[in-house]
């Protein structure tokens, strides 16, 4: 609702956003479009030469694609239902009156600010080490055989760490949501004879819907990427054990330096997380509207 | 100045056509209230005279001059808002310049007005708080010296008084006819609350679904309306209505009578009926009656009249207050 | 919460809070306190905890060895000017998607929120072509162009759900006392929104300061900020636990501190409205 | 689009411009390794010598800087004018014009006293194109001290089944002595630098003659099943995990009976400041398998220039410092005779000063001449580099098969699928490249 003059002022104002943002993404992206149909590889410049959907033949027929698309779901939903669970937990937890609340709150919201890479590199060295780290330690200490974390459950290390890395940010938005709660609706819900379950499950998830779709939506655009902390820790492996489509690409454009297979490989990714994308928008659109 | 003609304006949202084909003329100097029910188009048509919304087709002239494609900030008009629209982050002093700083206005000139304006709105001791540390009755008063500052050509009021509570409404109520007589400037004033635009205006416009269903004093109005609806919305508590059989004796297809147009017997008159409330207000009483044949009447009694739940009485109508509406619903003369 | 709790309940409540929030904490407090361990002490079993001979030896050898300053100002200017280059731009976009909404803009805000899912990996070898035509690798300038630009739909996105909490009576009181879009923007609607906006600097300074994608294969010496600086400690000949733990103690304390100090502003920020 | 790139430009230009440009920058993009790290700290006797060059660090760990300067080299991005480059890469790059050939190093230079091994991978057509700053080669160290305690005696020249006997001789699980420990973590320069030399003692190969990949045959599968073998029974935990950095420092704290690596590694053991068994290493040849190739590598980190460079003369002269004779007296003198980077000049190895400082030294010497990479394999193969092929697609594919290897190593996946898996890759990306059909 607003005059013509407004609208198109409002245009005007849009517009420096999106040409930057529609410039940053063809530009780059038709790039890579055309490389993804030449033979290109970044050691052998001066041959390339078009070779049609080849690199894409070779990109989707790759055993190790198949373990990328399964590990990158994996590591995105076990990251998301960790974080969120964690969150309500401690959300709910860090809601009752305690003694130096903000304290707790400081040390919960820390890992937060910490680099990918720093906090890859601390927990694979200082605690998943099976030798030197911490965790081999305390294993040893009530007698079991440490745990070689990265070796026997890579995937769940990485989702481990990177949980560690979101959980601050789930618990913060969850914690403001339940601290907006109407006090009055769960005390009607209380004489109404809900139990505690019952009022979690019919009154305080609810209201924290909107909140965990926000969780949902931001982390899921930052997990889908992730790539330093499998870089750090496992590079991808052992085998294919925790490579996610990111990671793939990676290996494809800067490992072999199949500039060609990389590029096929981005597109495919590219498609891959448009999808993701619209399923989520349709998901939580709704939810958003409001 | 402060003259205002409205000719053949309409206003479309997308498909859907909000203000029909529309005539209005606003005479310099006149309180005129938009009156009618809610989404009736009231605000909307306040908005199109602001600028705030273009219009779709039609002409607006502000004193003589064409305004349809001018800017808000240069019709010369001023706007109280609904929720009015202080800035939070500026003192009341820094609000109620803010229109004159936006016109570059000289400072010496900007002191003056300002502390005219607050003085005339008794707002002097809190020139330099912010709107959160107002009281409800002072945000409104810091909303109408902005708009007062800026010596409009007419003042444009967006139910104003909406967001206050009973007793303080009626003493803004008050205020703000004062300054109509005082500045003697156009004033034009939307709201939903008949009784608001009874007591201030000098020319009511009743809209519904974006037509003007008549245009008038508020005693022209009130005796005279030109039909059903108006005569339904105006006035309060609400004219009675009757159709068929005794609407017939009348010639018409339906009578309105207002409540304190009916009297009242324990003994006989034209409509037998049970009481089932008895509201005493102290000065009057409003009763509902139960009639047969038909809905629950109003009647308004002296405030001494004694009946209660249950009674069985008598009602007869004032034949020479009477109204009478055709199929149309429109007034037969 | 007007109820009484009693102290059991309370200080039981608060025992396990704080041994979770110490728990999560850990990481960060075992590195920090490894940074001023020797090599040898840093994997000695058991571990020491707080009683070990404390040293700054491997923050001199780290501040010898690298320009720690430098990298530190490179991390600055790059985190708060695509921070402030991206305010300037989303600003006036936020504003218009959230008082002059139109069919799309719902559309366009999650088409900009999608670019985000791309993975840099895929675009890489074109923008180093582009950087490298445009005389932009290894230079502040071009990494402030890259982060801005990956961070711009969060801030427009943050500042959309801010600016639609301001009421649009206001502005438009802004517009008939004259204001023009300039003086709306600059006068009325930013003054309002400084929470918002202040909580939107802050995650975007902490977004910008650890991307370590771009940062890391746009530069070389000069424009090298410290998450490059982190990436010649990651794993060097020996033993190298306790100058990694320095190297990383300098790498995220400053962010750390700034994150704490602004603790209640970012709580804010990270909430994006969703709490309504 | 020019206009933009020009308003660019001016702007870069303006903040380049900013700095004081008198002396020449040199930016030098180097691998995190100790001896590259105490390289930067005595660059003060270059840089006053020649006040009017200025040198920028860029240390990095080995694999981003591997990526880092392959993307900047070969996009021409010209970031850096020294790179830090292995013998993987400095044949292929120099035949790609990439490289300055380094001529006219100076008088004193001697390139004659360089290693013939190592000086035969970093030329080509006669020219050298990256100098050595240190070289080595693989070989056991072992503790002397538990294999006296175990009853056994290391040869200088030991077979992969004595090898065996002592790793099972040595392991003590329960006091976190492990008998022997390896490279496990996936990587063309990690685990695959070490299986492909010991596969070579096996007798096998990565292509025959007509680049068909030999994962399937026999000897292959003789080499993984030994090396798994080894490592289940007598490794450390996490061996998966473990590459150069993690082996040693799991040596130098005593947990490793064996290690077999690289050469370089030898001066880090036996330094008392950072090894608690630095007087119980005891040195052997690699192993073989009595095929007549022994299961060791050539490998070299080397500076180069890339060509494009505009300020080659200031390069020269600095790699000349670097990798001079005198450069090796200067170490000596600040950090003694032991620590001075091995392994690129013959003349270290007939300095009397520095075989007394470092025991490791003539098995160092005799690992490096023992390996050819002209030909590193008992059969004919089409290719040159012991623990490497080179051409380009490797680095992909060594990766691609260290990835299987690895697995198998933390028991994902059994042996047979490791080598069939690692038979599809490298085939599939060799028939990709174009190499076979």
């Amino acid at each position: 609702m607003a005059t013509a003059h407004s609208r198109s002022a409002a245009r005007l104002m849009l517009s420096p956003a999106v040409i930057l943002l529609l410039g940053w993404m063809i530009v780059p992206l038709s790039m890579t479009i055309y490389f993804s149909f030449l033979s290109y590889n970044l050691l052998m410049p001066g041959m390339e030469e078009y070779v049609g959907f080849l690199n894409y033949e070779y990109f989707l027929t790759d055993p190790a694609f198949f373990a990328a698309l399964f590990n990158t779901l994996m590591l995105v939903g076990g990251v998301l239902v960790i974080t969120i669970v964690g969150g309500v937990a401690l959300g709910l937890l860090l809601d009752q009156p305690i003694w130096g609340q903000g304290i707790v709150r400081i040390l919960v919201i820390a890992p937060f600010f910490v680099m990918p890479t720093v906090s890859a590199l601390v927990w694979k060295n200082m605690f998943m080490n099976p030798v030197n780290g911490l965790f081999a330690y305390l294993a040893k200490a009530v007698g079991l055989q440490p745990f070689d974390f990265l070796a026997h459950a890579p995937l769940l290390s990485i989702i481990l760490i990177v949980a560690w890395q979101w959980l601050p940010f789930a618990t913060l938005i969850l914690l403001t949501a339940l601290q907006s709660l109407d006090q009055e609706q769960l005390e009607a819900a209380e004489m109404d004879g809900a139990s505690f379950g019952n009022r979690f499950i019919y009154i305080v998830l609810p209201h924290l819907s909107r909140a965990i779709t926000v969780v949902v939506l931001i982390q899921t655009i930052f997990l889908l990427s992730v790539f330093a902390e499998i870089l750090v820790t496992t590079n991808g492996g052992p085998g294919y054990a925790s490579t996610n489509i990111t990671y793939l690409v990676y290996a494809q454009s800067l490992l072999q330096f199949d500039v060609g297979g990389g590029s096929a490989g981005g597109i495919v990714a590219v498609i891959l997380a448009n999808i993701v994308a619209v399923f989520l928008m349709r998901m939580i659109g709704k939810n958003l509207e409001a | 100045m402060g003259n205002i003609v409205l000719k053949q304006i309409t206003k479309s949202f997308g498909d859907v056509q909000v203000i029909p084909p529309l005539d209005l003329e606003i005479n310099e100097g006149e309180f005129v209230v938009f009156v009618g029910p809610s989404g009736c188009g009231k605000s909307t048509l306040l908005r199109l005279i602001a600028g705030l919304e273009d219009v779709t087709s039609g002409e607006i002239s502000i004193d003589g001059t064409n305004a349809t494609e001018v800017p808000p900030a240069k019709r010369g008009l001023a706007m109280v808002f609904q929720s009015y629209a202080l800035y939070p982050h500026m003192s009341v002093k820094k609000n109620i310049t803010f229109p004159l700083k936006m016109a570059k206005m000289d400072p010496a000139e900007q002191e003056r007005r300002v502390a005219a304006a607050a003085k005339v709105l008794n707002l002097t001791d809190y020139l330099h708080r912010r709107p959160g540390q107002l009281s409800g009755g002072q945000r409104q008063r810091v909303a109408i010296g902005r708009a007062i500052v800026r010596e409009p050509a007419a003042f444009l009021f967006d139910e104003p008084l909406s967001n206050l509570d009973a007793a303080l409404r009626v003493n803004m109520r008050l205020e703000i006819s004062e300054l109509h007589q005082t500045l003697k400037t156009t004033m034009i004033y939307v709201t939903h609350d008949q009784v608001e635009a009874m007591t201030m205006a000098d020319k009511i416009v009743v809209l519904q679904a974006g037509f003007i269903e008549q245009v008038g004093s508020p005693l022209e109005l009130y005796h005279n309306p030109r039909n059903k609806f108006v005569a339904g919305f105006i006035g309060s508590p609400k004219m009675n209505f009757i159709e068929g059989a005794d609407a017939q004796k009348f010639d018409a297809h339906t009578i309105g009578i207002r409540p304190e147009h009916l009297t009242l017997s324990t003994t006989e008159g034209m409509w037998k009926g049970v009481v089932t409330v008895a509201e005493h207000l102290g000065s009057d009483t409003f009763l509902y009656v139960n009639v047969e044949g038909f809905d629950a009447m109003t009647v308004r009694v002296n405030g001494e009249f004694s009946v209660k739940h249950g009674d069985t009485v008598y009602l007869s109508p004032d034949p020479e207050k009477l109204h009478r509406f055709d199929q149309q619903g429109l007034r037969i003369a | 919460m007007a109820r009484n709790v009693s102290n059991t309940r309370k200080a039981l409540v608060t025992a396990v809070a704080w041994t979770i929030g110490i728990l999560i904490f850990f990481p960060i407090l075992w590195t920090i306190l490894t940074s001023f361990k020797t090599e040898a002490e840093a994997i000695a079993s058991p571990p020491s905890f707080l009683f070990f001979d404390w040293t700054v030896e491997n923050y001199v050898e780290v501040n010898s060895r690298s320009n720690y300053p430098l990298h530190f100002m490179n991390s600055v200017i790059i985190s708060i000017g695509s921070t402030l280059l991206g305010l300037l731009i989303a600003i006036p976009a936020a504003w218009s998607m959230a008082f002059v909404p139109a069919k799309r803009t719902k559309d366009i805000l999650m088409w900009m929120l999608s670019t985000k899912m791309l993975p840099p990996v895929g675009v890489l070898i074109p923008i180093y072509l582009l950087f490298r035509d445009f005389g932009l690798l290894d230079t502040r300038i071009g990494l402030v162009v890259v982060l801005t630009l990956i961070n711009l739909p969060i801030i427009v996105w943050m500042l959309y759900t801010y600016f639609k909490e301001i009421p649009g009576e206001i502005l438009e009181a802004a517009r008939m006392d004259g204001a023009g879009l300039w003086d709306e923007v600059v006068h009325v609607l930013t003054p309002m929104a400084i929470p918002g906006i202040a909580s939107t600097l802050l995650l975007n300074v902490i977004l910008s300061w650890n991307e370590a994608f771009w940062t890391l294969n746009l530069t070389a010496a000069k424009a090298a900020p410290l998450t490059a600086f982190i990436a010649s400690y990651s794993s060097p000949e020996g033993l190298f636990y306790a100058k990694l733990s320095a190297a990383s103690t300098l790498a995220i304390a400053p962010i750390l501190i700034l994150g704490w100090f602004s603790q209640k502003q970012l709580v804010r920020g990270l909430t994006f409205g969703a709490v309504k | 689009m020019t206009f933009f790139a020009r308003a660019l430009m001016g702007a870069t230009a303006l903040t380049l411009a900013a700095s004081p440009a008198l002396a020449e920058k040199l930016t030098i993009a180097t691998v995190n390794n100790g001896d590259m790290i105490r390289m930067q700290k005595l660059t003060d006797d270059f840089t006053s010598a020649n006040p009017d060059i200025e040198l920028e660090w860029v240390t990095l760990e080995e694999n981003v800087l591997r990526q880092r300067v392959t993307t900047d080299i070969a996009t021409k991005g010209g970031q850096y004018d020294i790179m830090t480059i292995g013998t993987y890469e400095a044949p292929i790059w120099a035949k790609q014009g990439w490289l300055v050939a380094l001529e006219g190093l100076g008088d004193d230079y001697d390139a004659d006293d360089l290693l013939p091994a190592i000086r035969g991978g970093l030329t080509v057509d006669g020219k050298l194109y990256a100098a050595p700053f240190y070289g080595e080669s693989s070989m056991v160290m072992y503790r002397k001290d538990l294999m006296e305690k175990a009853g056994l005696e290391m040869p200088d020249a030991p077979t992969w089944d004595q090898i065996k006997e002592a790793a099972a001789a040595m392991t003590d699980k329960d006091n976190e002595v492990y008998g022997i420990c390896l490279r496990g973590k996936a990587g063309w320069g990690e685990n695959m630098a070490f299986l492909s030399a010991m596969a070579n003692s096996y007798g096998a190969k990565w292509f025959d003659m007509d680049w068909k990949p030999q994962f399937d045959g026999e000897a292959w599968k003789a080499t993984l099943t030994d090396y798994l073998d080894l490592m289940n029974n007598y490794g450390p935990p996490g061996a998966s995990s473990n590459g150069f950095n993690e082996n040693l420092s799991l040596f130098q704290t005593g947990k490793c009976g064996m290690w077999i690596d690289a050469t370089v590694a030898a001066s880090f053991v036996t330094n008392a400041d950072d090894s608690q068994v630095a007087d119980q290493v005891g040195f052997a040849l690699a192993p073989d398998k009595g095929l007549g190739k022994r299961g060791n590598w050539l490998w070299a980190w080397n500076l180069a220039i890339p060509a494009g460079s505009q300020k080659v003369d200031a390069a020269k002269k600095f790699i000349a410092w670097a990798t001079s004779k005198d450069y090796l007296s200067l170490v000596a003198e600040n950090e003694g005779w032991a620590n001075v980077p091995p392994g690129t000049r013959t003349s270290l190895y007939e300095n009397q000063a520095y075989l007394d400082a470092a025991p490791f030294a003539k098995m160092t010497l005799e690992s490096i001449n023992a390996a050819d990479p002209q030909s590193p394999t008992v059969d004919e193969v089409p290719y040159v580099g012991v623990q490497f092929v080179a051409i380009p697609e490797f680095q992909g594919i060594g990766t691609a098969v260290g990835q299987q290897f690895s697995a198998a190593l933390a028991g994902s996946i059994t042996t047979e699928q490791a080598l069939a898996n690692a038979q599809n890759v490298t085939e599939r990306t060799m028939k990709k490249a174009g190499y076979i059909k």
